[in-house]
């Protein structure tokens, strides 16, 4: 890569930029979570994850991603959290638990976290 | 003339919207955040204004990355509130007043936004969460609203001074709109939040009361961060609080506040707040003393 | 650093690319089309630029009403050429440097271009049409291609003033790319043309003449004219010359016409010309003779 | 209407201005006929064309437009041409024969007014 857009010029660790390039990289994988305000998607993704994924053109790497739950790994890819959150819906999870995962935390460590740790 | 009355900014937390649906508005760790929302409802109320312009995202539910605008105005009758993964919510259709959205289109591209125009697609949390904590829906909306949304996923960003910018803008659009309609302008997300990457839960209160000041009394001054300024201060996901620069943009230069709440329970530090012009403000105060 | 080496305004007239793949160039009615691209050609196949940077417009193929921008630009490694209605051609995809493409999509967002952006999408004949006539494609494109598509079709269209100084911005956009490529920027559509309503096969050779002259010497005179005067002098589509003076705006303020073909064969007014940079041809001259 | 873009003041006789307004008005129409990009809807018309039209949700006027083949019609109707000319191909008119046909003259007549009449 031969330039950097200067307003994301010394992002913080523990963040990751979604910009054109990643996005072009993983266009696919964005589209497969992104898939997921659909019912007939949610539909096929729980009645057979394999079919869904490979209709949807992932490859080995993402594929694995997605059966290992791997929250931060998938992120890390370029999946954009806001596709990805859609998913979260469809296999059950809340955002809250999403994030403790991504925090390498138990939910239960991570609500002590909190303001208000006994809200959900 | 159609004229701005007021603004608000507001966070736009997808599970304020869940929790409203649950009817968990008196449930204690919730009711801190409902109950900041009813002066907001009741000023609402009061001023009637006929529409709410939002400078609001969408969270990759209406628009894909396939083709992803800067700004994207909405033009609709109706907008559907979208289903995000979870199913659909029991809202009516967001109303939506044609030709005056298409005046603000036709003025902003002629002021040289590079607009982006979507018609009649669903809106998301964006809008959806905090809507119905300002404007009862029963049996209907009580007016409209225009739909700007600001890309703040994919980097090229607009610059929080672009953002400002478009506000101004507005405010020109808006005054050269015949029909005299009251408009209330909204700028929505933030304060702070992270909520990807081993840096979720990041917050900075001491960022986010400074930022309601500066944006009040000195919004220019926010216009000279970058997108990483903003994520460095507030984390990843508050760099949405450029659309309240938008809103900030489409108000004049002294303001009134005149509520706010702040209440940071998980995640984001959910914020609601009204601005009047200082001019109106006083107007309004002496009109008040006059009827006394 | 990238740098902007010449400049092409091209007809872009979908039957262009259906006589070309029906091999007409000899076809007496074609040929005077034809020729007049082979100039053209040689010029690019000596000059081997690296990217053709091309202002032109979708026709409502890749780019659907329901959401619509202003300005477009395309990433991709790939851009596959669009079936219109009548199927596919057999082109080649047409190539893209994604990295490139990026670097002027950020350059122009940060100079307050509120640009939408597409991936991978087809392009039309907007594109398609003239490009097989630039650049051979057996085996493939000799490049790579930057396409920003301009709404012209939709309006509020952009202002003759705003694609001016979008092509302004881009040659500082290209400019700051660190790499040496060497870019040829292509601006689309016209000459006079209508094809819509009563008053379709409205030419004015005369305009288009003039047009070309002013777009030469006093390009910022073009860009006062509104979109009515484009459509009453030149006809309704014509008024897609406004990409042409996004074209204009990329080069320098004095031109050198290296070639020019014009003709008005049925309804449009098929022309296509290449600039120079007068210091460019003057230096390039200077070169020619110093090695002879 | 209460505003009119100073930009489109002042249009000639017999041109359209395709804006928001008639965009939002016609949106279906529209899409009707960019559908026809895709192989599939093109065979769609071929195979009924009451049932292509319906499903698409067009209304009683525009059925009616689509069946006459009024092409000035369609255009005065608020159909941007440039979804119009891909439904040209899929009934197999030319542009040319279209042109003629908005201007109310035979295909003969217009290639007449044409700089080289027996062009194709
Ligand atoms: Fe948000
Ligand atoms: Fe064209």
């Amino acid at each position: 890569m031969f330039t950097q857009n200067p307003q994301t010029v010394a992002m913080p660790e523990g963040t990751y930029v979604f910009d054109l390039r990643t996005c072009n990289r993983r266009l696919a994988f964005n589209r497969f979570f992104w898939n997921m305000i659909r019912p007939e998607a949610r539909q096929a993704f729980w009645d057979d994850e394999e079919a869904a994924m490979r209709a949807a053109g992932l490859d080995d790497e993402e594929m694995a991603l997605v059966r290992a739950r791997d929250w931060l790994g998938i992120v890390q890819a370029g999946v954009n959290f806001f596709v990805l959150e859609k998913w979260a819906r469809v296999v059950r999870k809340t955002n809250l638990e999403v994030y403790a995962i991504m925090r390498g935390e138990s939910f239960e460590e991570f609500m002590q976290t909190r303001a208000v740790p006994h809200a959900r | 003339m159609a004229r701005i009355i007021g603004g608000i900014g507001t966070s736009h937390v997808p599970t304020i919207g869940v929790a409203y649906d649950k009817g968990r508005q008196e449930d204690p760790v919730w009711a801190p955040l409902f109950e900041g929302y009813k002066p907001v409802a009741k000023w609402l109320a009061e001023k009637q204004p006929d529409v709410l312009l939002f400078f609001y995202n969408d969270h990759a539910t209406t628009l894909f990355f396939d083709l992803y605008p800067t700004f994207a105005l909405g033009v609709g009758e109706r907008f559907p509130i979208a289903d995000e993964g979870a199913g659909l919510r029991g809202l009516p259709d967001i109303r939506g007043d044609v030709d005056f959205q298409a005046h603000i289109g036709e003025a902003l591209v002629n002021e040289e936004f590079d607009l982006a125009f979507f018609q009649n697609k669903p809106i998301d949390h964006g809008i959806a969460s905090p809507l119905p904590l300002l404007w009862p829906h029963e049996p209907d909306w009580p007016g409209t609203v225009v739909p700007i949304a600001i890309n703040v996923l994919q980097y090229p960003l607009p610059t929080a001074r672009r953002c400002y910018r478009l506000g101004q803008a507005v405010r020109r659009a808006v005054e050269s709109y015949p029909e005299d309609l009251k408009v209330v302008v909204v700028g929505t997300g933030g304060l702070s939040h992270q909520i990807h990457g081993e840096r979720t839960g990041f917050n900075n209160t001491e960022w986010d009361l400074d930022f309601l000041e500066t944006l009040r009394d000195e919004p220019e001054r926010l216009t000279q961060l970058t997108h990483a300024d903003y994520v460095r201060l507030g984390g990843a996901e508050s760099v949405e609080q450029i659309m309240w620069l938008a809103m900030r943009g489409a108000l004049g230069a002294s303001l009134e506040e005149m509520h706010r709440n702040y209440y940071l329970m998980t995640t984001t530090a959910m914020t609601v707040v009204t601005y009047e012009e200082r001019e109106t403000a006083a107007a309004a105060q002496q009109r008040e003393q006059e009827v006394a």
